[in-house]
C-alpha cells in the first residue's frame, strides 16, 4: 500500500433513475484521471455488497423512498466524511417525489394490480417497503454539499469531485446552481 | 334534513325560504358589500350554503361567482355541507386546552369515528372545534346543540355523543 | 331627548329601584348561563309570583359578576350579599332565608373582603353585573349617556379629543396606541364621510373581556362610540362582533334599538347637530379580522385579508374614508373619562399606561373570572391574591398573556408590573387581556405548538412568511415533540420564528412566533430535553 | 409634481411621490427581486421579496407599495434582507410541488430564477408535497394548483384587465387555492373568456398552455403595460418593458 492512501470514494443509487450516474460516466477521459486519484470503494456500477467504513466522499443519487434507502442513508452518514446529494432527486425529491401525492396503497394497487400486464402481482417480501413519502436526502441525514440538476452536468460533477478529492467542500459557483 | 332549494338561478317557485333571503338582500339594497350578512342570513335559513344557493346570492348581489365562493370558504362559520342532526362544539381555547380539551377531542372523535370538522356518515353528529367560546371560567367547555356544558369530563362527553349516535334516525318529512 | 329628560329618566329609575325591599340580581352572562343560571332566575321569578311579592322583590338579570369559575352567581341588593355556586337548592334557600327572611345564607355567601374583590378597581366594569343590561333606564340610572350629553352640550369636538388625550388612554386592543392621537388624526383627515368602528372581534382563545362588557353594559360602548363620532366628525358607526357571541349580539341589538328610540342614536342626537347611527356587522369565524385592515375588508363583505399599512385606516379606511377603529374596552373607557375628567383617569395606573385593564383570568388558578385592575399592578398580585394562586398541590409555572400573539411569563418575573412596556420587555404583550395560568403540569413545547396550530389555522394565506412559515414552525414543533428533532432543527426553528416575525405583512404573522420565542427564552430546557443528536461520521479504527 | 430625492443602497435616486420605491429603483437599474408584483397590475405586497430597510423605521416595508419621502435612506441589499429573501423562496419551494425537471416552464420560470438569484442550494424547510387539484378541462389551458405560489396575478389580471373575475382565492392559510367561479372545472366556467392573460402572467408552471412539454413554454408579459397604458393614457407604447 502507498504511504499516502488515495481518498476512498463511493457512489450510491437510491430512489432515482440512475441518470446522475450516467452523467458521471460522461466525465469520459477525465474518468481515467479520477481512477488515479481515488479508490472507488462502493458503487452500483461495481459489484460490492456492503457499504464499507471510512469512506471519504460519497455521491448519493436519488430520493429516500424505501425503508432500505432510509437504512442505507443512515449507514452512509455514519461511515462517510463528506456526503454529497447527487442531483435533483437527492436534493429536492424531484421526480421520485411525484408519487407523494398518492398513498402507498394507491401506488401499489395502481402499479401492481391495475397496470400489471400479466394480472395482479403484489411485490414479494424481498422488496423493501416504500416509505410514506419520498424525501430528499438532507431531510433524513445531514448532508455536506449539493449537486443540482436533472442530471448534474459532467462539468459540474468534475468541479465538485475535484474539490472533494483535494479535501475541500466544493463551493459551487452560481452557474452550477440549476434545477431541472 | 333541509331539502336543497328547488330552483337554481331563477327565482324559486313556492320555496318560501327564498322570500326570507330576498328580504335580507333587499334590506341591504342588493349591495355587494353586504355579502357576509347575506351569507349569514342564507345559512340560518337553509342550514348550509349549497352551491346553487351561493350562485343565487352572487346573481342577486351582482358579484362574481368566485368572489362569493372565496368569501364563503374564508370564514369558518360558513358551512358548505349540511350539518349533522346534533352538533358537538368543543371549545379549543387556551383555557380549555390547558384543562384537557385535547383528551376530550380525541375520545369523542374516536367514539364517533370521524375527526373534528366532520359529520358522522349517518348524519347524526357533527364534531366542531371552536376558537374559545369565552366561557374560560368553566373550562373545558363544549356546546352540545344549544346547551353549554362546562367543566366537562372525558367520560361525560363520550356519553353524551353516545346517546346521540344511539338515537333512532328521524324520518325526514 | 334633552339633558333634563335624561336626568329625569335616570332619577325615576333610581326611585323605582329604591322602592323594592329586595332586588335579586342573577348573572346571566354566558359563563353562568352554561352552569344553570337560567333555571335559577326562573326559580326566583316563580317564587315572586307564587308568594305575590312583585311589589317588594325585583328579579334582575345582569351581565358578568366576575367570579366566573364559581357560577351561577347571585347578588342580593341592597345589602350587596353575593352568592356563588347557586344551584336550585341554594336558590330556594337564598330566597326563603335572605330575600324573604332578611338573613343572608352563609353557606353560599362570598366573602366580600376576599382580595378578588378588594384588589380590583372597576371603571370599565363598574356596571357589569350590577345593572339589567337589557334596560336602557338601568344604564341611565347608573350614569349612562351623561357623558354623551355633557360632550354634546358643553364641549367642542376638539375639547373631547383633548380630554381623551390628557387622560393618556391607550388602545386596549393590545397595541396600546394613544387613543387621543388616533382620534385627532381622524378628526383632521379629509373625507366626505367618516366612520367609527368598534372592534369586538375578540378572537384570542382564552379571552372574554369584551364579550363580558358587551353582555353586561352594552350602552356604555354605544355611548363611547357616539362620543367618538362627535369628536371625529363621523356619522356612521359599526360594531364588528364575532358570531360566536350570540348573547352579546342580542343585547347589542336591543341596546341599539333602545338608544335609537330614546334619541341617543340616530339623527340630531339630544337635539344637537350630531347624527350618528350604529350598525352591527357579524364576523364569521376568522381571527385575522381582528387586524384592522382585515376587519375593514370584512365589513365590506370581502375575504379578511390585511393590506400593507400605510395608508392607515385613520386616513384611508372603510370605502376609502377616514375611519376610527378602537376596541370595545377602549370605547368603554370614554364615558368615565368625560364624566370624571382626564385627571381622575390619569391618576390611576402608571404614568405611561394610565387607567385600568380588564383581564380574563383562566387556566390553572383558583379564582377564574373577569377582573379589572389598575395598570402597573404586579403580576404576582393578580395571580396570588386576586386569583387565589394555583389549585392546591400544584405550583405556578407561567402566565400566558396576549394569546397566540403573546408569550409566557415565568415565575421569576412574577413581580413584573403589568403594563404595555413591561410585558413587551419579557417577550409578551398586553394583548386584549386574556391571562391563562399554567402550572407545573403544563409542557411549554405543547403550549407553543397549541398556539402555532392556531396561527396556522387562522393565517389568511396572503403573505408567504405567515402562510408557509407558520406551517413550517408547527411542523418543527411537532418534530421536536415527537423526539425526532436534532439541534439543527431547533436552530432552524429559531431562525424561522425571527424571519416570520420580521417579514409578515400584518400583526397576526408578526406576532405568531411570540409564543415559541417566549417559551424558548424562559423554558429552553424543555425543548433541548426533547432533542436527539444528529447523525455524524464515525471513523472506524482499523 | 415635486421631485423627491433619496438614496437606495447608498445610490442617490430621484422620483415622484406617486411612484413606488420599486418603480424608482427600476428606473435607476437597481434590482429588487419581486414575485407578486407585475407591471400593469395593482400591488398587494404579499410575496415579501421586495422588503426594504428604511432608516428610522423599525418595520421592513415592501418596495412595491411604499412611497418615497425626501432624504429617505433605503437599503435592499443587507445580509439580513438577503437571508430573508432566501427563506421566502425556500418556503415557496417547500410549499408546492416544484419538480423543475418535468415542468413546461423549466428554464422560463420566475421562481426558478429567483432560487438561482438568492443562491438556494437546498431547502431546509420540510417539503409539504400538496395534493391539490390539477384541472385540464379547459380546451386550451391547464391549471396545476400544486405549482401555484399564490401570487394572485391571475386573480388580478382577470379582474382588473380582462374584467371577467373568473379567478379568486378560496379557503385560507396554507389551504388557499385559486378557484374558477364556484370552484368548478375551468372548462365549465361561463365567465371565462379564454383570453389567456392569466396563463401569460403566471410566474410559474401553475397556469400553462396545453400541448407544451417540458421546458417548452415561455411566457410573455409585455402586453400588460402595453394594454394598461393604452387604456389609461390612450397611448400605444411601441416598446413595452419586459421586466424579467
Amino acid at each position: 500500500m502507498a504511504a499516502t492512501p488515495k481518498p476512498r470514494v463511493a457512489t450510491v443509487w437510491l430512489g432515482g433513475c440512475s441518470g446522475c450516474h450516467m452523467s458521471f460516466l460522461d466525465l469520459d477521459e477525465r474518468l481515467i484521471e479520477l481512477a488515479d486519484r481515488m479508490d472507488l470503494v462502493f458503487t452500483p456500477i461495481a459489484d460490492v455488497k456492503t457499504y464499507p467504513a471510512n469512506v471519504d466522499v460519497v455521491l448519493v443519487e436519488g430520493a429516500v423512498s424505501t425503508e432500505e434507502h432510509l437504512h442505507m442513508a443512515q449507514l452512509i452518514r455514519k461511515r462517510t466524511r463528506f456526503v454529497v446529494s447527487f442531483g435533483d432527486c437527492a436534493t429536492t425529491g424531484n421526480v421520485t417525489a411525484l408519487r407523494n401525492r398518492f398513498s402507498v396503497d394507491e401506488l401499489l394497487r395502481r402499479s401492481y394490480h391495475e397496470l400489471a400486464p400479466g394480472g395482479p402481482a403484489t411485490p414479494s417480501k424481498i422488496i423493501s417497503p416504500l416509505t410514506l413519502k419520498a424525501r430528499p436526502l438532507h431531510e433524513v441525514i445531514p448532508v455536506d454539499a449539493f449537486l443540482h440538476g436533472c442530471p448534474p452536468t459532467a462539468d459540474q460533477i468534475w468541479f465538485a469531485v475535484d474539490n472533494l478529492l483535494q479535501g475541500k467542500i466544493p463551493e459551487l459557483p452560481n452557474v452550477y446552481l440549476r434545477y431541472g | 334534513m333541509t331539502p336543497p332549494p328547488a330552483s337554481k338561478t331563477d327565482h324559486p317557485s313556492g320555496d318560501n325560504r327564498f322570500k326570507l333571503l330576498d328580504r335580507t338582500i333587499a334590506r341591504f339594497q342588493s349591495r355587494g358589500d353586504a355579502l357576509i350578512e347575506v351569507l349569514h342570513s342564507a345559512q340560518s335559513i337553509f342550514g348550509y350554503l349549497e352551491n346553487d344557493l351561493m350562485v343565487y346570492i352572487a346573481r342577486a348581489l351582482r358579484l362574481p361567482l368566485s368572489r362569493v365562493y372565496g368569501v364563503a370558504t374564508f370564514y369558518h362559520f360558513f358551512n358548505l355541507k349540511p350539518k349533522g342532526r346534533h352538533a358537538f362544539v368543543l371549545c379549543m381555547g387556551t383555557a380549555c386546552y390547558v384543562k384537557g380539551a385535547e383528551a376530550i377531542q380525541n375520545a369523542v372523535a374516536k367514539r364517533c369515528g370521524v375527526s373534528f370538522g366532520e359529520t358522522t356518515a349517518d348524519g347524526a353528529v357533527s364534531l366542531v372545534s371552536a376558537r374559545c367560546i369565552g366561557s374560560c371560567g368553566l373550562a373545558p367547555v363544549a356546546v352540545l346543540d344549544d346547551d353549554v356544558a362546562g367543566k366537562l369530563s372525558v367520560d361525560g362527553a363520550v356519553e353524551r355523543v353516545g346517546q346521540w349516535i344511539a338515537e333512532p334516525e328521524q324520518v325526514s318529512s | 331627548m334633552t339633558i333634563e329628560e335624561l336626568e329625569e329618566r335616570a332619577a325615576s329609575e333610581q326611585q323605582r329601584q329604591a322602592e323594592f325591599k329586595k332586588r335579586v340580581l342573577t348573572c346571566t352572562a354566558a359563563g353562568c348561563v352554561s352552569c344553570g343560571a337560567g333555571k335559577v332566575v326562573g326559580h326566583f321569578r316563580a317564587q315572586v309570583k307564587e308568594r305575590n311579592l312583585a311589589k317588594e322583590v325585583e328579579v334582575v338579570e345582569t351581565g358578568c359578576m366576575g367570579l366566573c369559575g364559581s357560577g351561577p352567581l347571585v347578588r342580593v341588593a341592597p345589602d350587596e350579599t353575593m352568592y356563588k355556586n347557586v344551584d336550585l337548592e341554594a336558590a330556594h334557600q337564598i330566597f326563603d332565608e335572605h330575600v324573604v327572611g332578611g338573613k343572608p345564607v352563609a353557606a353560599y355567601a362570598v366573602d366580600p373582603k376576599m382580595p378578588f374583590f378588594t384588589r380590583q378597581v372597576k371603571v370599565v366594569l363598574e356596571n357589569c353585573g350590577r345593572i339589567d343590561a337589557e334596560k336602557i333606564e338601568a344604564s341611565m340610572a347608573a350614569g349612562g349617556y351623561e357623558a354623551l350629553a355633557r360632550a354634546l352640550t358643553e364641549m367642542k369636538p376638539e375639547e373631547v379629543i383633548e380630554e381623551v388625550r390628557k387622560a393618556g388612554l391607550r388602545g386596549r386592543g393590545g397595541a396600546g396606541y394613544p387613543t387621543g392621537l388616533k382620534w385627532s388624526i381622524v378628526r383632521k383627515a379629509q373625507g366626505d364621510q367618516k366612520y367609527v368602528v368598534c372592534n369586538a372581534d375578540e378572537g384570542d382563545p382564552g379571552a372574554f373581556m369584551d364579550r363580558s362588557v358587551l353582555e353586561g353594559d352594552p350602552h356604555r360602548v354605544l355611548e363611547g362610540m357616539a362620543i367618538a363620532g362627535y369628536a371625529t366628525g363621523a356619522s356612521q358607526g359599526y360594531i364588528y362582533i364575532r358570531a360566536e357571541y350570540p348573547l352579546a349580539i342580542e343585547r347589542l341589538k336591543t341596546a341599539i334599538k333602545q338608544a335609537e328610540r330614546a334619541g341617543l342614536l340616530g339623527n340630531r342626537i339630544m337635539d344637537s347637530a350630531l347624527s350618528f347611527r350604529i350598525d352591527l356587522r357579524i364576523g364569521a369565524g376568522a381571527f385575522v379580522c381582528g387586524e384592522e385592515t382585515a376587519l375593514m375588508r370584512s365589513i365590506q363583505g370581502r375575504r379578511g385579508r390585511p393590506r400593507p399599512r400605510p395608508p392607515y385606516p385613520s386616513e384611508k379606511g372603510l370605502w376609502g374614508m377616514p375611519t376610527l377603529i378602537n376596541n370595545v374596552e377602549t370605547y368603554a373607557n370614554i364615558a368615565p373619562i368625560i364624566r370624571n375628567g382626564s385627571a381622575w383617569f390619569a391618576a390611576m395606573g402608571t404614568p405611561k399606561s394610565p387607567g385600568t385593564k380588564v383581564f380574563a383570568l383562566a387556566g390553572k388558578i383558583c379564582n377564574t373570572g373577569l377582573i379589572e385592575v389598575p395598570m402597573g399592578v404586579p403580576l404576582r398580585e393578580i395571580i396570588e391574591e386576586i386569583g387565589g394562586g394555583t389549585p392546591e398541590g400544584t405550583t405556578f409555572k407561567a402566565a400566558q398573556t396576549g394569546g397566540p400573539s403573546g408569550g409566557c411569563i415565568p415565575a421569576e418575573h412574577l413581580d413584573l408590573p403589568v403594563d404595555y412596556e413591561s410585558l413587551q420587555l419579557v417577550g409578551s404583550i398586553m394583548g386584549s387581556g386574556g391571562m391563562i395560568v399554567m402550572d407545573s403540569t403544563s409542557n411549554m413545547v405543547d403550549v407553543a405548538k397549541f398556539f402555532m396550530d392556531f396561527s396556522v389555522d387562522e393565517s389568511c394565506g396572503k403573505c408567504v412568511p405567515c402562510r408557509s412559515g407558520t406551517k413550517q414552525i408547527a411542523l418543527l414543533l411537532e418534530k421536536i415533540r415527537s423526539g425526532q428533532a436534532t439541534p439543527d432543527d431547533l436552530a432552524l426553528l429559531e431562525e424561522l420564528c425571527v424571519m416570520v416575525k420580521e417579514t409578515s405583512l400584518c400583526g397576526l404573522g408578526q406576532s405568531a412566533p411570540n409564543p415559541v420565542l417566549s417559551t424558548l427564552r424562559f423554558f429552553r430546557k424543555e425543548y433541548v430535553d426533547l432533542l436527539i443528536p444528529k447523525l455524524v461520521y464515525e471513523p472506524h479504527e482499523a | 409634481m415635486p421631485v423627491i430625492t433619496f438614496t437606495i443602497n447608498g445610490v442617490p435616486v430621484s422620483g415622484q411621490q406617486s411612484e413606488s420605491i420599486l418603480e424608482i429603483a427600476r428606473q435607476h437599474d437597481i434590482r429588487i427581486p419581486t414575485l407578486c408584483h407585475l407591471d400593469g397590475l395593482s400591488d398587494v405586497g404579499a410575496c415579501r421579496l421586495c422588503l426594504m430597510e428604511i432608516e428610522g423605521t423599525s418595520k421592513l416595508l415592501p418596495a412595491c407599495s411604499t412611497y418615497p419621502s425626501e432624504n429617505m435612506v433605503v437599503r435592499t441589499d443587507t445580509d439580513k434582507l438577503k437571508r430573508y429573501r432566501r427563506t421566502i423562496i425556500e418556503l415557496l419551494a417547500a410549499e408546492g410541488n416544484h419538480q423543475c425537471a418535468v415542468c413546461v416552464v423549466n428554464n422560463n420560470c420566475e421562481l426558478q430564477n429567483l432560487a438561482y438569484e438568492v443562491g438556494l442550494e437546498h431547502v431546509r424547510a420540510q417539503y409539504l408535497f400538496p395534493k391539490k387539484e390539477l384541472d385540464a378541462t379547459h380546451p386550451d389551458y391547464i391549471i396545476d394548483r400544486n405549482r401555484c405560489v399564490l401570487c394572485t396575478r391571475c386573480v388580478r389580471v382577470c379582474h382588473e384587465v380582462e374584467g371577467a373575475h373568473v379567478w379568486d382565492i378560496a379557503n385560507r392559510g396554507i389551504n388557499c387555492e385559486i378557484v374558477a367561479d364556484m370552484n368548478q372545472p375551468w372548462g365549465t366556467s361561463e365567465s371565462c373568456t379564454s383570453c389567456g392573460k392569466c396563463v401569460l402572467v403566471c410566474p410559474v408552471g401553475a397556469l400553462i398552455e396545453k400541448g407544451a412539454t417540458v421546458s417548452e413554454m415561455e411566457k410573455h408579459r409585455a402586453f400588460l403595460p402595453y394594454i394598461m397604458t393604452a387604456r389609461t393614457k390612450q397611448e400605444w407604447i411601441a416598446r413595452a418593458i419586459e421586466e424579467d
